[in-house]
């Protein structure tokens, strides 16, 4: 039970020894090495010392300028603010779908769940739809206050609250799950010493969540620094953040060196706030210390005011996260200027778009290559960093930081910038790659997709191996049970349902991917972030904004489709396998037959070579 | 694995070795890369688009200029190519069609390498059916000059378009001033920094027409060959503003990719693509200006009028390549607000 | 002060308590005996408000709290499980209900002190995590952090079974003080006999979620109710009807050979008692021997019967297995049970016609 | 077997184990024995490759297994906080170790309910998921999971605290049956002095991570190496220089009055031993009077000092507080340490000069 929090074990020495991590530590080494720092590095230096020497243009470009400092401003502001209302509306929701008794808590988690399956430019125009000066809320609005500022849902208020709705999708995945794994018992004895469900909530609950809620509120601070398209919808004149100039200047060759310099300070930043954050839970104990815990049981509100508030705020959060979603799918079918404009009638609905998207030539092939893409970098991502996590989670000395703060490389530039570091560093014969020539070939976009995807990943997982007891790993090591044995029948159940949710996640994020893949791509097998942004694209057609609406349309789909069969399904199995001490009863599943017990150990593969070899 | 393309292998006449070409444009959106593909496969060519915006395209070919995947580049106007060329990633190569087409609108240097294909104007339009024709501005000077535009033209929010680029390279050249910032008199800044102050910012996935039917702007900056279809589709009448100076040509070219290991290929894509037939039925189908002279008969006869009476204005695109980047850098940082 | 009645748990098809009865008086110690997964602590739960009896009632100083949730019940409790919070210090923890109860931190910090040392915390250890604690220190936090609180009830499920003998005398004593000075009623889940018998005013034994005997803990250990607390209490060696008749013969006893008679281990001597009494001596044989630092543990062979028995070892020399030996016993210690009810035979010192 | 020589084990500043040499011979039933948090837990981690020690070397059958990890070292477990897997059944539990060799299905199944049978865990418990067991069968399937594999060397961490007193014998007898049959080398841990004195063929008592004397539970008991030793084990009283100066004046025997000097409250009777022996008479008050079942505890004051025996219930008639007796003690008994180092003072049965 101690291991893991004592001094002890944890030393660099220690570490060394295992056969086991030094196989990791090798791997990840070159990995690191090979993607993560000799390309940035490539980048940087091409950029920063463009012939030799150290070049301070960037800097005192971007000091003197007062867009950039008001805008980098914004976005350092948008990332504090977010942090803070993420975590409030994140926990609220969280709590009041997976932790209180609320009425219909099923149906509110599909309408919180629906930030799952889409966000960006459409998001943000759904809310546009709704409260924007055309919009339908202002419009209700105007007639009973005809006074009313009919832009009053812009600036940074507007960009705020979009973002905020957008973001707590981690909160979903994560602290919902990192929340069932809180001991049961713990919250009973607080009941008995007298603490209110605040109290508990406040003191014993959350405190157990802070690896999780500190992954999220590092994520939602970099969703805010990365703001991009909730401040060009909605911010207006007064609120735009550092984002879309570092988009510019990033695709322009003599201003890389600036666009390199904002992301390296954004990048950093992220960084400090995450060494915050590690500082803040390094001591604490995330892992139950009951011999065996109880599953977490749903609470009643008891003061029925306060019941009723819950109640409502829940219903209210609910219509406020559902009707985006709903105008989106209804304006898919309407035709470009009319969404562009924000009129539709019932008659100008049409399978118009549908058709022309689906039928185009290239049809389903960019989807099946964006699948195939991102299956593969999500599977590798996660199943490696399964166990990078877990390594960094009990080994901590100052080695493993190093790995770990290597690892956050890919935060700290933009997806267009590592590209092109990958494709600087590799367009030649390297050595580090066995020296192959990666350009032009199918694995280097793998590889960008694997690569982006580590620093989420790493963060996540690691959270939620912090409530992971290590006595059960030693538990299982005494029986004489390998490392990998361990990992995938006493580590891997417990962190499961986290895994799965970062995979779909990751999926989900990489299925339309542009930034990385238009630089990267095989040009034969080219993946929908392409496709999309070729049909959607710019000023240069009305179609292309319909076209945005059906790809969101059609991605809603396939990313509520993996989340279920992902997620969905491993909560279920969660829920049903943790069923705890106290009364009631919890889920009717009936105690499995013996036979089961019997198959299980057959499922286990080679748990039964049938004829030994004989290997010494 | 690279499972074969949607082309089938029987149909391959005019082409030849059924090698896959790969090319890069930005001109492949609203069926444009569909559409080619399927004309390349009829003169038996096998070619894969690769779609990507004006500068992503340009940093492409830069960057993959060591071990290129691309074969041939077209779309890019004038500006980018310069830019690739520069880099030494594309190389020179005579096309069949040359002589059809009018070289100063492409290539200006003495080993052309990139040659010219469809011409664009990038123009101020108005709503006309809010302001008269002897109402609407002269120039865009006026947009900022005079009180009653001021507020009602939609400026941009970003240089990352081609489209941007050109009007402030139409803007900045005609106050070159060698001892000014950049190139520029002090005078030319000025101008800029009006621009901004003075417009309504774009915004995003909203479309310029659609704030224009709405009545939130009058004006703004648009290329000439999308007003016909926009009008339509958002239902306004647009008329544009004819300066004295004439307006700036966004020229969009093709290019052969320095390196390529499928270049006769590439060279017979070429002649094809550009030849007038090619140009001519490109042209009809997306109400393009092609350079082709032969391939103007082909061409919408409203559009050919309207680049026949046009006055182009005389930019020195050398200036302009050499000074963009550094513009946009300074337009972003100082004047965008 | 605390009432069960009639209640009833169950998990899913698993009835845990079908029937279950208890009275507690005020400022009792109260004991719950009986053996692991008899139900011991689903009835603290059911009486602390953590499980719902499906039927029954529970009464807690007169007021019905059946459907009152646990924190409004007063009672404090200590877990088996410890239940700490992993998240906070050992200080963290033992302050936790004064903090709940908005205490003025000063105070708290000297009634958490106060009661660390009581159960032998030093200072260093209340500022560890306490995953950082031993098994036993980390059980000692628990019930620190129930006794801070000087609550009226305290439900103690278990909460000594981690510490070695001194200590748990020590803390056996520091509740039996404290439950006196602040008249805590206390219900006390245990494992071990001994301490039931040591503090408890009164000692209910389960089994298997039903309360075998109610009483004194001399009125359990001398008159077990039933065969199965007989069993369950103490040690005790079955004897043969061979035996009992042999007994009978010579005392003269009316003692029934049908029933299911036992002996307790310290009625039995090889010596006779010092003074006199009523012992008769039966021949036997002695089996073995096993040394256990206070006395040594006999068994002796005697009409069929291995009769069990403590020596002293108070330096004497004792006989050693194999030789013969004299085994005393008094009738009117040996315990008679019902062979089909398992019931104590009415009146044990007259012969009963059995059926 | 297994060797400790030299360990030292620190969690950051704080030095759990400063210097520890334990030798546990082959096929040896050997017991850790200690105050709570003493440092027993930190002891068998380490040996079985949880902790690196800082200093030290373990060996396990002559082979330096120091640096090896703990799947390597096969050895089996039984961990203090029990270490079940929550994600699986009871019988997946005990199974996994058998899986985790790859045995046949069918195999791991009989085995598994052989096992469980003898810890008394019924089919139905097998089906359930670890957290819907009660405490004391969750410690029994800790137990099970360990003891099926039948690994060469056990470590069992006070496997059995959570049992009542029934359980825990027939336990202790499986565990102890087990390992003669398989010749098992068992390390012990228990806080329960009586378990360590009946089980084990040597133990090992710890005191702040360090071992004051090894031996067997005999030598343990009656010739405690250390003053530590003495008050930790069994039960004594304290004797004051008075009671010792009048035992030598009755006695004649040479105590040394200066040394700290104990007896045993087994030792001290009031009655005269049956065989007579070498004890002499000492008179005293009693002082109270607990009535613990099998004996009533008595404190007599006798010159001083607080004499605590035991008198069996044997039904007999036994003095009340208040009233005047007699102790009987035997010089011979009398345990003796010197002040300063604590260490037994050398030859007890001759008088000793004290600095
Ligand atoms: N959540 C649960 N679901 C199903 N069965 C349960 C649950 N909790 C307890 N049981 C069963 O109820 C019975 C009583 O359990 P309880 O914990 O009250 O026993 P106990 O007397 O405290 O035992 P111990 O001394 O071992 O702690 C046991 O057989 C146990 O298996
Ligand atoms: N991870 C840790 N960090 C700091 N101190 C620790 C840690 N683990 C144990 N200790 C300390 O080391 C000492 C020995 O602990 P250990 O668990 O070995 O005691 P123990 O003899 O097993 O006690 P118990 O009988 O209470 O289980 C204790 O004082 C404990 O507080
Ligand atoms: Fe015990
Ligand atoms: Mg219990
Ligand atoms: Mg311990």
């Amino acid at each position: 039970m101690r291991g893991g929090s004592a001094g002890n074990g944890s030393s660099v020495r220690s570490m060394l020894r295992s056969p086991f991590v030094l196989m990791v530590g090798a791997v990840l080494t070159w990995f690191i090495a090979a993607f993560l720092v000799w390309p940035n590095l490539n980048v940087l230096i091409s950029t920063f010392f463009p012939d030799g020497s150290f070049s301070g243009r960037a800097a005192e470009k971007l000091f003197s300028s007062q867009r950039a400092m008001k805008s980098l401003g914004n976005s350092f502001l948008l990332a504090l603010a977010l942090s803070i209302t993420v975590n409030v509306v994140g926990i609220f929701i969280v709590l009041v779908t997976h932790y209180f008794k609320i009425r219909g808590s099923r149906i509110l988690f599909l309408g919180y769940a629906s930030t799952f399956i889409y966000g960006g430019i459409v998001l943000a125009a759904g809310y546009k739809f709704i409260y924007g000066d055309k919009g339908i809320v202002t419009s209700l609005l105007l007639t009973v206050f005809p006074d009313m500022d009919p832009a009053w849902f812009s600036g940074f208020f507007a960009v705020l609250v979009v973002m905020t709705f957008a973001t707590t999708t981690n909160h979903m995945l994560f602290v919902g799950n990192a929340l069932k794994g809180v001991d049961y018992l713990t919250i009973e004895a607080a009941r008995n010493l007298g603490a209110s469900t605040w109290t508990i909530l406040r003191r014993i609950v959350l405190p157990m969540l802070k690896p999780t809620l500190f992954a999220v509120t590092i994520l939602s601070f970099l969703t805010g620094l990365g703001a991009l398209s909730a401040p060009q919808v909605l911010g207006g004149r007064e609120f735009q953040t550092i984002t879309p100039m570092i988009l510019t200047f990033a695709n322009s060759a003599a201003s890389r060196d600036l666009a390199a310099l904002l992301a390296v300070i954004l990048g950093l930043s992220t960084i400090l706030m995450l060494a915050v954050m590690s500082r803040m839970e390094k001591r604490g104990t995330y892992y139950s210390l009951s011999k065996v815990s109880s599953a977490l049981q749903k609470q009643r509100i008891v003061n029925p005011v306060a019941n009723a508030a819950v109640h409502t705020i829940a219903y209210l959060l609910f219509a406020l996260y559902t009707l985006p979603v709903v105008l989106i799918v209804l304006y898919s079918f309407a035709d470009g200027a009319a969404i562009q404009t924000g009129q539709i009638s019932a008659g100008s609905l049409t399978l118009d778009n549908y058709v022309r998207v689906l039928t185009q030539q290239s049809g389903l092939r960019p989807f099946i290559v964006s699948v195939v893409y991102s299956a593969l970098a999500t599977v590798i991502a996660v199943g490696g960093l399964l166990f990078v996590a877990r390594l960094l989670q009990k080994y901590k000395n100052w080695v493993a930081s190093v790995f770990e703060y290597l690892l956050h490389i890919p935060w700290i530039l933009p997806s267009a910038l590592l590209a092109l570091g990958l494709i600087i560093s590799y367009d030649h014969p390297n050595p580090l790659v066995g020296g192959t020539v990666l350009t032009g070939t199918t694995v280097i976009l793998l590889i960008a997709f694997v690569t982006v995807k580590i620093p989420f990943t790493l963060r996540m997982l690691k959270a939620s191996f912090a409530s992971v007891n290590s006595s059960m790993e030693e538990a299982a090591a005494i029986m004489g049970a390998k490392t990998l044995y361990v990992f995938r029948r006493i580590l891997l159940p417990l962190v499961l349902p986290a895994a799965a949710a970062i995979a779909a996640l990751n999926f989900n994020t990489l299925l339309d991917d542009y930034d990385t893949a238009i630089f990267l791509a095989h040009p034969l097998v080219q993946p929908l972030g392409l496709v999309i942004k070729a049909n959607t694209d710019g000023a240069e057609g009305v179609e292309g904004v319909a076209n945005t609406f059906v790809y969101t349309v059609l991605l809603m789909v396939i990313t509520g489709l993996t989340m279920y069969l992902v997620y969905g399904r491993s909560g279920q199995r969660g829920a049903g396998a943790g069923s705890g001490t106290a009364g009631k009863r919890r889920g009717t599943v009936p105690p499995a037959p013996l036979p089961i017990a019997d198959t299980r150990i057959a499922e286990v593969p080679d748990s039964r070579a049938p004829v030994q070899a004989p290997v010494p | 694995a690279t499972p074969a393309a949607s082309g089938d292998p029987s149909a391959a006449p005019a082409g030849g070795s059924g090698e896959t070409l790969v090319i890069y444009t930005n001109s492949n959106g609203e069926g444009r890369g569909d559409w080619l593909t399927a004309k390349a496969a009829e003169a038996g060519f096998k070619v894969e688009v690769v779609g990507a915006g004006g500068a992503d395209a340009t940093n492409k070919l830069i960057a993959e200029k060591n071990n290129p995947i691309a074969d041939v580049a077209f779309g890019l106007n004038n500006m980018y190519f310069a830019q690739i060329k520069a880099e030494g990633a594309i190389e020179p190569y005579e096309p069949a069609w040359a002589g059809e087409v009018d070289t100063a609108v492409g290539d200006p240097g003495g080993d052309k390498a990139y040659w010219p294909l469809v011409k664009q104007a990038i123009l101020l339009g108005y709503n006309s059916d809010k302001i008269a024709a002897d109402a609407a501005p002269k120039d865009w000077t006026d947009l900022w000059t005079k009180d009653e535009f001021k507020a009602r033209y939609e400026r941009v929010t970003g240089l990352g378009t081609a489209t941007a680029q050109l009007v402030f390279a139409s803007l900045l050249t005609r106050y070159k001033d060698d001892s000014g910032d950049l190139g520029i008199s002090d005078e030319g800044w000025k101008q800029v920094e009006q621009y901004f102050q003075n417009g309504s910012p774009a915004v995003a996935k909203t479309d310029l027409f659609a704030r224009i039917a709405s009545g939130e702007v009058d004006m703004g900056q648009m290329p000439s060959s999308i007003i016909a279809e926009r009008e339509k589709s958002f239902k306004v009448n647009v008329e544009t503003v004819a300066p004295s100076v004439g307006v700036p040509l966004a020229v969009e070219q093709v290019a052969l990719v320095k390196g390529t290991d499928k270049k006769e290929e590439a060279q017979k894509f070429i002649d094809w693509f550009g030849s007038a037939d090619v140009q001519g039925a490109w042209a009809k189908q997306f109400n393009s200006m092609p350079v082709n002279k032969g391939a103007a008969a082909q061409a919408n006869p409203e559009v050919v009028d309207f680049f026949a009476g046009v006055k182009q204005q005389d930019i020195d695109w050398d200036f302009v390549q050499e000074n963009m980047g550094a513009w946009v850098e300074k337009i972003e940082l100082e004047y965008m607000t | 002060m605390i009432r069960l009645d009639n209640i009833e748990v169950s998990f899913g098809d698993f009835i845990a308590i079908p029937n279950l009865d208890l009275h507690v008086n005020p400022g009792e110690f109260f004991t719950l005996l009986g053996p692991s997964g008899c139900g011991k602590t689903t009835a603290l739960r059911t009486l602390a408000g953590f499980i719902e009896p499906a039927k029954g009632t529970v009464h807690v100083d007169g007021k019905n709290v059946t459907r009152l949730p646990s924190d409004k019940r007063q009672v404090g409790m200590v877990f088996q499980n410890y239940a700490l919070f992993p998240s906070m210090s050992v200080w963290e923890n033992i302050a936790f209900g004064l903090r709940v109860r908005k205490e003025k931190s000063a105070d708290s910090d000297s009634l958490v002190r106060d009661i660390a040392r009581r159960v032998e915390l030093s200072d260093e250890q209340l500022q560890k995590n306490v995953a950082e604690l031993s098994g036993g220190q980390q059980q000692r936090v628990a019930v620190a952090r129930a006794l801070v609180l000087r609550p009226k009830i305290l439900l103690l499920d278990e909460p000594l079974s981690n510490l070695d003998a001194k200590l748990r005398h020590q803390l056996r004593q520091q509740l039996k003080d404290l439950q006196s000075e602040f008249g805590i009623t206390t219900v006390y889940v245990t494992h071990d006999q001994d301490e039931a018998l040591a503090m408890s005013d009164r000692v209910a034994v389960f089994n298997k979620g039903v309360v075998e005997q109610v009483g004194t803990p001399q009125a359990i250990y001398d008159q077990a109710a039933t065969e199965f607390v007989c069993n369950f209490i103490g040690d005790s060696s079955p004897l043969t009807a061979e035996f009992v008749a042999e007994l009978n013969r010579l005392s003269g006893a009316g003692l029934s050979p049908a029933a299911n008679s036992y002996l307790r281990v310290e009625k039995a001597s090889l010596t006779p008692p010092a003074n006199g009494g009523a012992a008769v001596g039966l021949s036997g044989t002695v089996v073995s021997r096993t040394y256990h630092g206070l006395h040594s543990r006999y068994v002796v062979r005697s009409h069929g019967a291995d009769i069990r028995l403590l020596v002293k070892e108070d330096g004497g020399v004792h006989p050693e297995p194999g030789t013969e030996t004299t085994v005393y016993v008094q009738p009117g210690h040996v315990l008679q049970y019902h062979p089909d009810t398992g019931k104590a035979v009415a009146t044990r010192d007259q012969a009963v016609a059995l059926p």
